[in-house]
C-alpha cells in the first residue's frame, strides 16, 4: 500500500488480534491490525499507552507471554512464510537474526547475571553461526559501534554497572548484531538523554543506508518519529487510526486523536513567559475487556459523530490527501477544523 | 579475597562461642548425667561418684564451660566418656562420611527437584505441573524410615543390587562407597528434593516471566539454554540460600537415615552421645556442625554473588 | 570367611572392668574367655579354669587354670594374671564389676596355675559371676601399659582378638592362632555391626548383609520361619520382664499394696503375651521363669480377677487410681505399656504412660523420681543376680525402694550357702513375702530370638543370650 | 475551546454520597474470588477443610473410641467392622486417623504458626535494619542452626514435661531459624526497590516501611516455606512421638502410627498405609492452598 | 506568575555526594564522587528545572535534597531548617513537607497495595487524628483532583495506565500540602497526551498551593515550558543555571549548547534538516570548574579543570 514499489513487501501484517485472559474476561489488547512495511522502510509508531504497539509487535516473533496471552486471529507474512503459522523452531531462526528486536526498558531488559558480551555474543553465535573468539571480536566492534567508550574493559561487566543510556546501547547492539532485515526498537530511547539519543537515532540512520535495513521504530517522541521515519502509524485502542507519510501526517492530520497528540506538544514559540497552557486529551482510554462497538476513541473525541460511536471506521485513504495517508474516522477532521475556526473567527 | 575470607572467619567466632554456651546450657535441661547413664545395669554408687568426680560433673556449669573451653583452645576436644576416646578422633573419622553423604544427598535433592521446579514453572498449570508436585510433595510425606525400609526391601533383597548396609570407605572402593551410599542419600534428598523444587518453581515463576528472559527469546535463543543460561542463574539465589540451610540440617539432623542405612555419620554419634550424655561428644559435634554450617553459608554467599553479580557490589 | 553379626545395639567401652551393656557381653563373648562358663542348662563348666574346689566354710575358693594359655599378646595366662584382672576387677576405679564379686577378700597365688579366692563371707553366686564379664582374664602386661585406655584394644584370652571398632558402625575380631580351643574355631573373621532397628536387621539379614542377627522381634518370627533360607534359634532368656513400683512415693496410689496387688489381678498375662509379641514369650510371676529349676512352684501363674481387683481398691479405698507408668521408648515397651493401660482400666486404674529414653527412665528411677516403671533385666546364671541387688533393703538397683526384714534375711540365706536344698528354702521365703508385697509385678520373660542365613550352622542357643562361637561354621 | 484539547484538568470532585455508594469490593471478598477462580486451591481448600473438620468433630465421626483395645482385632486386617484395619494393640485404625488428624494437624499448624510469627519478625528486623542488630541476630540464628533438633527437643521436653504441645514447640522453634534466613533475605531484596524509597519519602517510620510495605510482598516465599514445613512437622511429631517426647500413648497421632506400623510391614501394612496416605493427602492440600493464597493475595496475578 | 518571595523554600549549598566503589567480595576499594559541590536555591512557588546527561548525578541530587539519600556533604536548608540537624522523628514529619514523584510510577508504587490505601497512607501518618471518612473523602478529592476517577480507589498499580500510576504518585505527593516536591522524570514513561495531562496537572497544582518543584528530565522542551530557572547538570557538576528563556536562548557552555542542539523537532522537515545539519562536537575532557556569573542570574562553569578520575 506504501509507495508505488512493485516488489512485495517484506513484512506483510494482517488483521492481527491479541487478546489476555484475565480474571475480569479477555483483555482485547490489539484488535486487528493490518499494515505492510518495505524493504528499507522506517515506519514510526506513535500512540496511547497501552494502545498495543508493543504487543502487537511481540505478537508476530511470539513473544508474548502464553498463557495469559493469545494470538487470536491474523498473518504475518515476513520473507514469505506466515510467521505465525511457523514452528517455534523455524521462528527462533528469524528472532534476532532476521529480525532484530530493541526492548523498551533497559533496566530489566538485560540479563543481570551474564556479562554484557556473553549476551551481545549470543545471537552472533546462534545465527552466525561465529566461534567464540570472532564473535567476541565482533561483540566488540558492536560496542564501538553504539558508541560506548573503552570497549575493551568493559565487555566483562555486568549490566547494572553500566548507566541507562549505556545500558540501551548495549540493547541496540544486540538488536543489530547480525544485521537483520528488519529492526524493531520499542521506545529504544525513551530513556535517554537527548545527546545521546541523538547519537542512536544517527546510528541507527546510517546503519539503515548501510544494510539496507528496514525499521519499526515506537516511540512517544514526536521529534525522533518526525526525524527518523517514512511513514509514521498512530495507534488506539489496539487498532491503527491513521497512517501516511510522515509528512502528509504531521501537516494534515486526518483523525482527531493524531491531532490531539500532536497539539499537546508545548509551544515554544513565544518564549516560557507566552507560553499557554498544554492542550490535553481528556478522559481514559476504553476498558479493552469490553471494547466499544464503534470508534474507539469517539467518547473522548469532541468530533465524534452518532455513526463513529456506533460503527467502527475502516482504515482507508483520506479523501483529499497525500497518497498512501490512510485514516480510520467517519468525520472529515479538516473541514471541521476550517469550521471550527471559522466560529471562533481566526484561522488556524 | 583473603581479607574478605578472614573477615567472614572472624564472625564465626561468635557464632562458635554462642553454639556451644547454648548446647553447654541446653545440656543442663536434660534429665540424668554422664554417671547416671554410665553407671550401668549394676548402678555402683562409687562408680557414679567416681565418674563425676572424673569428668568434673560435680562442677557448677561455668567453671564446666571453662574446663571444656580451656581445651577447646589447646585444640583439645575433650574425651568421649562413652567410647574412651578423644572427641576429635571421632570427628576426623565420622566428618567425612557424613559429609559425603550430605553432599550427595543435596546431589539427588538438587537432581530431582531442580529440574522438576524448572518443569513445573515452565509448564504452570499444566497436568505436568501438577505430577511433579505431586511427587515432590509425596518424596516430603513420606518418612526417611517408610522408604528407607522399602528401598531396602525393593533393592537389596528383592533385586540385591544394592547392598543394605555397610559403609565402605571411599578410598576402599569407590563403586562400593557409592553402592553403599546410593540409598541413604537417595532417601535423604528425596525429602529435601521437594523444598528445591517447590522453592524453584516460585522462582522461576517469578524469572520467566521477566524482561531478560522475553529479550532472550528473542534473540532466537533456543528453550533449553534459555532456561539454564538465562533464567536458572537468576532464580539461583533462594536455591543456594536453601540448600545451605538444608545441607547444614543433614549434618546432625540424619540419624535416622543413618540408623537404617548402618552409615557411621554425625547424626548417629549425636544420637548415641544425647541418649548416653556424653556431654563432649555433643559438645564437639555442635561446634564441628556450628563451623561446618558457618563455611557453608560463606560458601552459599560467594555462590550467590557468582550469579549474581548485582551482589558483588554489597 | 567372616562372621557379619547384627546386634541391637553398639557396645561401650570393650573393657570387661568398665563395660556395663549387654552388646559389649556379646563381643566379649568372642575376646575374652572367663574362668568357668554356663552350658545350656545352666551349670558351669570349665572354661580358662579347669576344675575348682570351695573350702568347707564356703570360704575359699581354689581353681585351676588350663595350662598353655595365653593372651592374645602372647602373655602366659597363669595364676598372677588370673590374681592381677580379678584384682582389677575389684579395685580399678569405676569398675563395674565390684559389685558383682565385692564379697571377694583376697587372692592367692598358690602356683603358677592354681589360685585361691579367699572370701569375706560365703557367696553362693561366686561361681556364676565368673561365668560373666568378672570371671574375664585380661593381660597384665596390657592393661598395665594401657590403663584406663584399655578398651581401645583389648587384649584377654578369648578365641578371636581384637582387629578394629569404628564405634556405632563395627568390631572386627579375627581368629587367635594360639587359642587353646583353636580347633574348634572355624571362622576366621568376626564382624559386629550394631543395628538397633529389629526391621533393619531383619531386612539386612534377608539382603545378605548379615550371617546372624541376635534380638529379633517376636512378631517377626512368623515371616523368618516362612522364609527356607532363614533359621531360627530360640530359648527363653534368664531375665524378666516386671512393673516396679516406687512403694516409698508418698501420696501415690502405689505405695498401698493392696492398690499394687489389684494392678497385678487386672493383668492377663497371656493376652499380654498374645497381643504384643505373638506368643512368643513365656509368662511369669517369679524372678525365674516357670521353666528355672528354681521357681517356686507354691505361687504359680495367678488368673486374671477383675471383680477382686475392684474389691481390693474399694478395700483400699481407691476406687480409680491415677498411675504414670514409665516406659522405655523401644518399639515393644509402649505397646506393652499401652496394653497394660487398657487392661488395668477395666478394673478401675487410670493409668498414664510416659515414654523416656533410657538415660531418663533411670534417672528418674535412681532419683525415685516415678511411680511405675516397666523394666526389664536381661538376667543372670544364677537367681540371686536377678533378686538381691533389686531386693535387699540398700541394693543400688532397689528402685522399689523396698524394705522388709524377712526378705533381707530370705536372700542373705541364698548366698550365704551352696547347697541347693537351703538355698530353695530360701527363694520360698522370698516368694512368700515378695509375691505378697508386690514391690513389682513380674509380667513375662522374654524368648531369646536369634535369626541366621543359610550358611551358618552349628549354632546353639545359650539362655544368657551369648553366642558361642566355638563350633560354629559358615559354609 | 471545544474539540480535542480540552484545557481543564480533570473531572469535577464527586458528590459526597458518591463514596460511600460506590466501593469496590472488599478486600476479602476480592481474595476470595481470587482464590475460588482457581480449582487447585478450591480443592486444597476443602480437603484442608474436611481435615479441620474431622479433627474437630471427630467424636462424632468416628467409629469407635481410638483407645479401645479389642484383642480380637489386633492387626486385624480391613473388614466391614473395621474398614482401616486394627492396629498394634487392636484399636481401630479407622478412628485413630480420625482423632490423629488433631495432633498431625495441630503439630503442623501450630509449629509452622510459632515459627512463623517468631521467624517472620525476627527476619523482618534483622533484613530491614541491618549492620549490627542484623549481626547479632544472624550470629545468634547461626548458632542456633547448629543445635540439633533432637536436643532441643529432649531438653524442651525435659523442662516442661513432655506432651505434644512442648513438641510442637519444639519443633517451631527448630524451624524458626530457616524463616529468620528466609524472611531476611527476601527483606534486602525488597527494600532495594523504588516503592520503598517512596513510602520512606512520605515520612513512613521503619517499623510501618516493614510492615505495610515490606511484609506483604515478601508472603510468597514465606508461604512456600510455610506449607512445606507443615509436613516436616508432621513427620517430625512421628519422630518425637517416638522417643515419648510428643503425642503421648494411647492417644493417636498419625505420624505416631506410621512409626508404629514400620514394625508390622510384613503382617499388617495397613497400619502403614492408611496413616501415610492422610499425611500426604494433607501435606498436599496444604501446599495447593499456599499456592492458591498466594496466588490470591498477589494483586498482579491475574490469570 | 506570582512574584517569588525573597527566601527560598530549600537552598542547597555544596552538596556532594560519593559511593562507595567495593569490589566484589565487599573490600573498600574507591569512592565514586557522583555530585560534587553544588549549590542552588528555589523560591516558593518556582520550579527549578535540572537536565544533564544520563548518569550525571540529578536523581542523586533528588534523592539528596529530600534526605532519602544523605549527601556525603554540603548542606541542604528546608525553609531555614538544616535537614541533617533534624532527629529521626522530625525528619520522619518534616517529609510531609517535601514530597517526591519518581520517574517510574510503577516500580514506585507497592504492587500489593490498592490506590486508595496508598494515597490515604499520607493521611495515615501525618494526621492520625482524621476519621476514617474523613480520610476517605479527602482520599476521593485528591483523586479527582488529579483526574482520577474516584472509582478507582481499589484498584491495584497494576491495573493502571502509566499516566494514571503517576497521578496517583502526585496525588499522594500533593496530600499534605507540602511546599517542595521533587519530580524525577515524572513524565519520561508517558506518553505524549498524558504529559501534558502531567505537566498540566503540577502547572495548576503550582498555581494553587504556590508548591516549588525540582524538575528532573530529559525532555528539554517540556522543561523550557515548565521551568522558571533551569540548572545543566554535567559529570556532577553544575554548568550552567540561568532563567529558562535565557539558558535556552544564550547557552554559554559548551555541554549545554551541545545537548540543546541535540533536541528533535516535532517537525518532519525541520527535523531532517537538523540532523543532516548536526555536527558532534565532543565535550572538552575534564572536569567542570566552578560557576561564574555571566548576565543577571546566569551562573556559567568555567572550562573544564583536568580530568581527575577516569569516569
Ligand atoms: N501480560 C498481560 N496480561 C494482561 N494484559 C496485558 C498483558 N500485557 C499487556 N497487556 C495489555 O495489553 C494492552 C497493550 O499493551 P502494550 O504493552 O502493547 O501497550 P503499548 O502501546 O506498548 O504502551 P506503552 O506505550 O505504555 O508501552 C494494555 O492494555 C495492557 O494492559
Ligand atoms: N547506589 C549507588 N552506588 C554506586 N553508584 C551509584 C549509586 N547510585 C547512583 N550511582 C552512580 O552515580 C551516578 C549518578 O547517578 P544518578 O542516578 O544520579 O544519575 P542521573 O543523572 O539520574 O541519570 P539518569 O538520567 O540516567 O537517571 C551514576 O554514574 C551512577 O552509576
Ligand atoms: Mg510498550
Ligand atoms: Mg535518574
Amino acid at each position: 500500500m506504501t509507495g508505488s514499489t512493485t516488489r512485495p513487501p517484506l513484512l506483510d501484517v494482517s488483521d492481527l488480534a491479541v487478546s489476555f485472559d484475565t480474571e475480569g474476561g479477555a483483555v482485547h489488547a490489539v484488535n486487528g491490525v493490518s499494515y505492510t512495511l518495505a524493504e528499507g522502510e522506517t515506519l514510526g509508531i506513535v500512540g496511547e499507552s497501552g494502545s498495543g504497539k508493543s504487543v502487537h509487535v511481540l505478537a508476530m516473533l511470539g513473544l508474548i507471554p502464553r498463557p495469559p496471552g493469545r494470538v487470536t486471529r491474523g498473518k504475518v507474512w515476513f520473507g514469505g512464510r506466515d510467521l505465525l503459522a511457523l514452528p517455534e523452531r523455524d521462528l527462533r531462526r528469524v528472532r534476532g537474526g532476521e529480525i532484530g528486536f530493541v526492548f523498551q526498558d533497559p533496566m530489566s531488559s538485560l540479563n543481570p547475571g551474564m556479562s554484557v558480551a556473553a549476551q551481545i555474543v549470543e545471537p552472533l553465535r546462534i545465527h552466525l553461526g561465529l566461534d567464540q573468539r570472532a564473535a567476541r571480536a565482533r561483540a566488540r566492534d558492536l560496542l564501538d559501534l553504539v558508541r560506548i567508550p573503552n570497549t575493551k574493559g568493559r565487555l566483562d561487566q555486568y549490566p547494572h554497572e553500566f548507566s541507562g543510556g549505556q545500558r540501551q546501547r548495549v540493547m541496540i547492539a544486540i538488536g543489530l548484531a547480525c544485521r537483520p532485515k528488519l529492526l524493531i526498537a520499542d521506545e529504544a530511547t525513551t530513556a535517554l538523554d537527548v545527546t545521546v539519543q541523538a547519537e542512536i537515532v544517527a546510528l541507527v540512520q546510517e546503519l539503515r543506508r548501510e544494510i539496507g535495513m528496514a525499521i519499526i521504530w515506537i516511540t512517544h517522541d514526536l521529534g525522533v518519529v518526525a526525524g527518523i521515519s517514512d511513514t509514521v502509524q498512530v495507534m488506539y485502542a489496539g487498532r491503527i487510526l491513521e497512517r501516511g507519510p510522515v509528512d502528509a501526517l504531521f501537516r494534515d492530520p486526518r483523525n482527531a486523536y493524531t491531532l490531539g497528540l500532536l497539539r499537546s506538544l508545548p509551544d515554544l514559540s513565544r518564549g516560557r513567559a507566552g507560553r499557554k497552557r498544554l492542550q490535553q486529551i481528556d478522559g481514559a482510554p476504553p476498558d479493552m475487556r469490553t471494547p466499544p462497538p464503534g470508534d474507539p476513541f469517539a467518547p473522548r473525541n469532541a468530533y465524534a459523530t452518532p455513526r463513529c460511536r456506533a460503527e467502527m471506521p475502516p482504515l482507508s485513504q483520506a479523501p483529499g490527501a497525500a497518497p498512501g495517508h490512510l485514516v480510520a474516522a467517519w468525520y472529515d477532521l479538516p473541514a471541521l477544523l476550517t469550521r471550527e475556526a471559522a466560529q471562533q473567527g481566526h484561522t488556524p | 579475597m583473603l581479607r574478605f575470607l578472614a573477615q567472614r572467619l572472624t564472625l564465626a567466632v561468635p557464632t562458635l562461642v554462642l553454639a556451644s554456651m547454648i548446647i553447654f546450657a541446653l545440656q543442663q535441661l536434660l534429665p540424668g548425667d554422664t554417671a547416671t547413664a554410665l553407671s550401668g545395669e549394676e548402678r555402683d554408687p562409687e562408680v557414679i561418684a567416681f565418674i563425676r568426680q572424673k569428668y568434673h560433673l560435680d562442677q557448677p556449669l561455668p567453671v564446666r564451660y571453662a574446663y571444656w573451653a580451656g581445651g577447646v583452645l589447646k585444640g583439645d576436644l575433650g574425651e568421649s566418656i562413652r567410647l574412651q576416646k578423644p572427641v576429635s578422633e571421632l570427628v576426623i573419622e565420622k566428618l567425612p562420611v557424613t559429609l559425603e553423604l550430605a553432599c550427595l544427598a543435596m546431589l539427588v535433592a538438587l537432581a530431582l527437584g531442580v529440574p522438576m521446579g524448572i518443569l513445573s514453572a515452565v509448564k504452570r498449570g499444566t497436568f505436568a505441573d501438577t505430577l511433579a508436585n505431586g511427587i515432590a510433595l509425596w518424596g516430603l510425606s513420606v518418612p526417611n524410615f517408610w522408604l528407607g525400609i522399602l528401598m531396602i526391601l525393593l533393592f537389596s533383597v528383592h533385586l540385591g543390587w544394592l547392598p543394605a548396609s555397610g559403609y565402605v570407605p571411599p578410598s576402599e572402593s569407590l563403586v562400593d562407597n557409592l553402592k553403599a551410599m546410593a540409598m541413604p542419600a537417595f532417601v535423604l534428598g528425596n525429602a529435601i528434593a521437594a523444598v528445591m523444587m517447590r522453592h524453584t518453581r516460585a522462582a522461576m515463576l517469578g524469572v520467566l516471566g521477566s524482561d531478560y528472559v522475553r529479550t532472550a527469546r528473542a534473540k532466537g535463543v533456543a528453550p533449553l539454554r534459555l532456561i539454564l543460561r538465562h533464567a536458572l542463574p537468576n532464580a539461583a539465589i533462594p536455591i543456594i540460600t536453601l540448600g545451605a540451610l538444608e545441607f547444614g540440617q543433614l549434618l546432625s539432623g540424619a540419624v535416622l537415615t543413618e540408623q537404617i542405612f548402618s552409615v557411621p555419620g554425625f547424626g548417629k554419634l549425636m544420637v548415641d552421645a544425647v541418649f548416653n550424655r556424653d556431654f563432649a561428644t555433643v559438645q564437639g559435634v555442635v561446634i564441628c556442625t556450628a563451623a561446618t554450617y558457618i563455611a557453608l553459608n560463606l560458601a552459599a554467599d560467594l555462590l550467590s554473588a557468582a550469579v549474581n553479580p548485582k551482589l558483588r557490589r554489597a | 570367611q567372616t562372621l557379619r553379626f547384627g546386634l541391637m545395639e553398639d557396645s561401650d567401652a570393650l573393657d570387661p572392668t568398665l563395660a556395663r551393656t549387654f552388646a559389649s557381653r556379646m563381643i566379649f563373648a568372642a575376646l575374652c574367655d572367663k574362668l568357668v562358663d554356663i552350658g545350656p542348662d545352666l551349670k558351669p563348666v570349665p572354661q580358662l579354669a579347669t576344675h575348682w574346689e570351695l573350702s568347707s566354710d564356703e570360704k575359699a575358693l581354689t581353681m585351676h587354670l588350663r595350662p598353655g594359655v595365653t593372651f592374645h599378646d602372647g602373655e602366659p595366662l597363669d595364676a598372677a594374671a588370673a590374681k592381677y584382672s580379678i584384682e582389677r576387677h575389684l579395685k580399678m576405679p569405676g569398675s563395674q564389676r565390684r559389685g558383682e564379686i565385692a564379697p571377694i577378700d583376697t587372692v592367692e597365688v598358690v602356683d603358677p596355675l592354681t589360685f585361691t579366692i579367699k572370701l569375706k563371707q560365703p557367696f553362693a553366686p561366686l561361681l556364676a559371676q565368673f561365668t560373666d564379664r568378672a570371671g574375664m582374664m585380661v593381660s597384665p602386661k596390657a592393661a598395665e601399659r594401657l590403663g584406663d585406655k584399655f578398651s581401645t584394644s583389648p587384649v584377654c584370652a578369648g578365641p578371636y582378638r581384637f582387629v578394629e571398632r569404628v564405634p556405632q558402625d563395627r568390631i572386627v575380631v579375627e581368629r587367635f592362632p594360639a587359642y587353646w580351643n583353636k580347633d574348634q574355631i572355624q571362622i576366621q573373621r568376626i564382624e559386629f555391626r550394631p543395628i538397633p532397628d529389629s526391621t533393619v536387621r531383619l531386612t539386612n539379614l534377608r539382603a545378605g548383609q548379615l550371617d546372624l542377627l541376635e534380638r529379633l522381634a517376636p512378631t517377626d518370627v512368623p515371616q523368618v520361619s516362612r522364609d527356607a533360607k532363614l533359621k531360627l534359634g530360640t530359648t527363653y532368656e534368664l531375665g524378666f520382664q516386671e512393673i516396679l513400683f516406687n512403694t516409698g512415693r508418698e501420696g501415690s496410689p502405689v505405695a498401698d499394696a493392696r492398690v499394687r496387688a489389684a494392678f497385678d489381678l487386672a493383668i492377663d498375662r497371656n493376652a499380654l503375651n498374645q497381643v504384643v509379641f505373638n506368643g512368643e514369650f513365656l509368662p511369669g510371676n517369679q524372678w525365674v521363669s516357670p521353666k528355672h529349676p528354681n521357681y517356686v512352684k507354691e505361687y504359680p501363674l495367678p488368673k486374671r480377677d477383675v471383680a477382686k481387683a475392684k474389691a481390693l481398691l474399694a478395700e483400699a479405698g481407691q476406687p480409680k487410681p491415677q498411675i504414670t507408668l514409665t516406659v522405655y521408648a523401644n518399639s515393644e515397651a509402649p505397646q506393652v505399656g499401652q496394653v497394660i493401660q487398657a487392661m488395668t482400666k477395666e478394673a478401675g486404674f487410670d493409668v498414664r504412660i510416659q515414654a523416656t529414653d533410657f538415660t531418663t527412665a533411670l534417672d528418674a528411677a535412681d532419683k525415685g523420681n516415678y511411680e511405675a516403671y516397666l523394666y526389664s533385666w536381661s538376667g543372670r546364671p544364677d537367681p540371686d543376680g536377678n533378686t538381691f541387688s533389686f531386693l535387699s533393703c540398700k541394693a543400688p538397683l532397689n528402685y522399689a525402694r523396698y524394705c522388709s526384714t524377712e526378705a533381707e534375711a530370705a536372700l542373705q540365706a541364698e548366698r550365704g550357702s551352696v547347697d541347693a536344698g537351703t538355698r530353695q528354702a530360701a527363694w520360698k521365703r522370698l516368694a512368700d513375702r515378695v509375691l505378697t508385697d508386690r514391690p513389682g509385678i513380674y509380667l513375662l520373660h522374654r524368648k531369646l530370638l536369634w535369626a541366621y542365613g543359610p550358611k551358618l550352622t552349628g549354632f546353639v542357643p545359650y539362655p544368657d543370650g551369648l553366642v558361642r562361637f566355638t563350633g560354629l561354621k559358615l559354609n | 475551546m471545544s474539540g480535542v484539547g480540552q484545557g481543564n484538568a480533570g473531572v469535577a470532585a464527586p458528590p459526597a454520597a458518591w463514596v460511600a455508594s460506590t466501593r469496590e469490593p472488599g478486600l476479602l471478598a476480592a481474595f476470595w474470588g481470587r482464590l475460588r477462580a482457581r480449582p487447585s486451591a478450591v480443592v486444597g481448600l476443602v480437603v484442608v477443610g474436611a481435615l479441620m473438620l474431622m479433627a474437630a468433630l471427630a467424636d462424632v465421626v468416628a467409629p469407635y473410641d481410638p483407645t479401645a483395645t479389642d484383642w480380637g482385632n489386633v492387626r486385624g486386617a480391613p473388614s466391614l467392622a473395621h474398614p482401616f484395619g486394627g492396629d498394634e494393640v487392636g484399636r481401630d485404625v479407622l478412628s485413630r486417623i480420625v482423632y490423629g488428624a488433631r495432633a498431625s494437624l495441630g503439630a503442623g499448624l501450630v509449629s509452622v504458626l510459632l515459627a512463623v510469627s517468631l521467624g517472620l519478625p525476627i527476619g523482618l528486623v534483622a533484613g530491614y535494619a541491618g549492620g549490627l542488630v542484623d549481626g547479632a541476630i544472624m550470629r545468634l540464628t547461626d548458632a542456633l542452626l547448629a543445635i540439633p533438633f533432637l536436643i532441643l527437643a529432649i531438653a524442651l521436653a525435659a523442662f516442661l514435661g513432655p506432651s505434644l504441645t512442648n513438641a510442637m514447640l519444639a519443633i517451631g522453634l527448630s524451624a524458626t531459624s530457616t524463616f529468620v534466613r528466609l524472611t531476611r533475605a527476601q527483606v534486602q531484596a525488597v527494600a532495594a526497590e523504588e516503592f520503598v524509597e517512596a513510602a520512606r519519602s512520605v515520612g513512613n517510620p521503619p517499623w510501618r516501611i516493614a510492615l505495610v510495605h515490606i511484609l506483604p510482598n515478601i508472603v510468597p516465599a514465606i508461604l512456600v516455606q510455610a506449607t512445606l514445613t507443615i509436613a516436616a512437622a508432621i513427620i517430625a511429631e512421628a519422630s518425637l512421638s517416638f522417643l515419648g517426647l510428643g503425642q503421648q500413648p494411647p492417644e493417636p497421632s498419625w505420624g505416631a502410627m506410621l512409626n508404629v506400623a514400620k514394625n508390622f510391614m510384613d503382617q499388617a501394612p495397613w497400619m502403614a498405609i492408611w496413616p501415610g496416605l492422610s499425611i500426604f493427602v494433607a501435606v498436599l492440600a496444604f501446599n495447593l492452598l499456599g499456592d492458591g493464597l498466594r496466588d490470591a493475595l498477589d494483586p498482579r496475578q491475574r490469570t | 506568575m506570582k512574584a517569588a518571595p525573597a527566601y527560598p523554600v530549600i537552598s542547597v549549598r555544596n552538596l556532594s555526594k560519593s559511593y562507595p566503589l567495593r569490589s566484589w567480595w565487599g573490600g573498600k576499594a574507591d569512592v565514586f564522587r557522583a555530585v560534587e559541590d553544588v549549590s542552588f536555591e528555589i523560591r516558593p512557588g518556582e520550579t527549578l528545572g535540572l537536565v544533564g546527561e544520563s548518569g550525571s548525578g540529578k536523581s542523586t541530587i533528588g534523592r539528596a535534597v529530600t534526605m532519602l539519600n544523605p549527601p556525603t556533604s554540603g548542606t541542604i536548608a528546608f525553609e531555614g531548617i538544616d535537614l541533617a540537624r533534624l532527629s529521626p522523628q522530625a525528619l520522619c514529619r518534616t517529609r510531609a513537607r517535601i514530597q517526591t514523584v519518581f520517574q517510574d510510577p510503577y516500580a514506585a508504587l507497592n504492587p500489593r497495595m490498592s490506590a486508595g490505601a496508598y494515597v490515604a497512607e499520607a493521611f495515615r501518618l501525618h494526621r492520625p487524628d482524621m476519621a476514617r471518612s474523613e480520610r476517605r473523602e479527602a482520599v476521593a478529592s485528591l483523586f479527582a483532583r488529579v483526574g482520577l476517577d474516584p472509582h478507582f480507589l481499589g484498584r491495584y498499580p497494576h491495573q493502571f495506565s502509566g499516566g494514571q500510576r503517576q497521578r496517583i504518585c502526585i496525588a499522594r505527593a500533593i496530600a499534605l500540602k507540602p511546599s517542595f516536591i521533587v519530580a524525577d522524570e515524572p513524565i519520561a514513561a508517558l506518553d505524549v497526551s498524558i504529559q501534558a495531562q502531567v505537566v498540566n496537572l503540577l502547572q495548576d497544582l503550582q498555581d494553587d498551593l504556590g508548591l516549588s518543584y525540582l524538575f528532573i528530565s530529559h525532555d528539554l522542551r517540556m522543561v523550557r515550558y515548565l521551568c522558571h530557572r533551569v540548572a545543566v547538570l554535567w559529570r556532577g557538576r553544575i554548568v550552567e543555571l540561568a532563567e529558562s528563556d535565557r539558558l535556552y536562548e544564550d547557552p554559554r557552555h559548551p555541554y549545554t549548547r551541545r545537548l540543546l542542539a541535540a533536541v528533535p523537532l516535532p517537525d518532519p522537515a525541520a527535523e531532517r534538516a537538523r540532523l543532516a545539519a548536526r555536527e558532534t562536537t565532543n565535550p572538552a575532557p575534564g572536569r567542570p570548574g566552578d560557576l561564574v556569573e555571566v548576565g543577571p542570574g546566569h551562573w556559567v562553569a568555567a572550562d573544564p579543570l583536568p580530568e581527575e578520575t577516569d569516569r
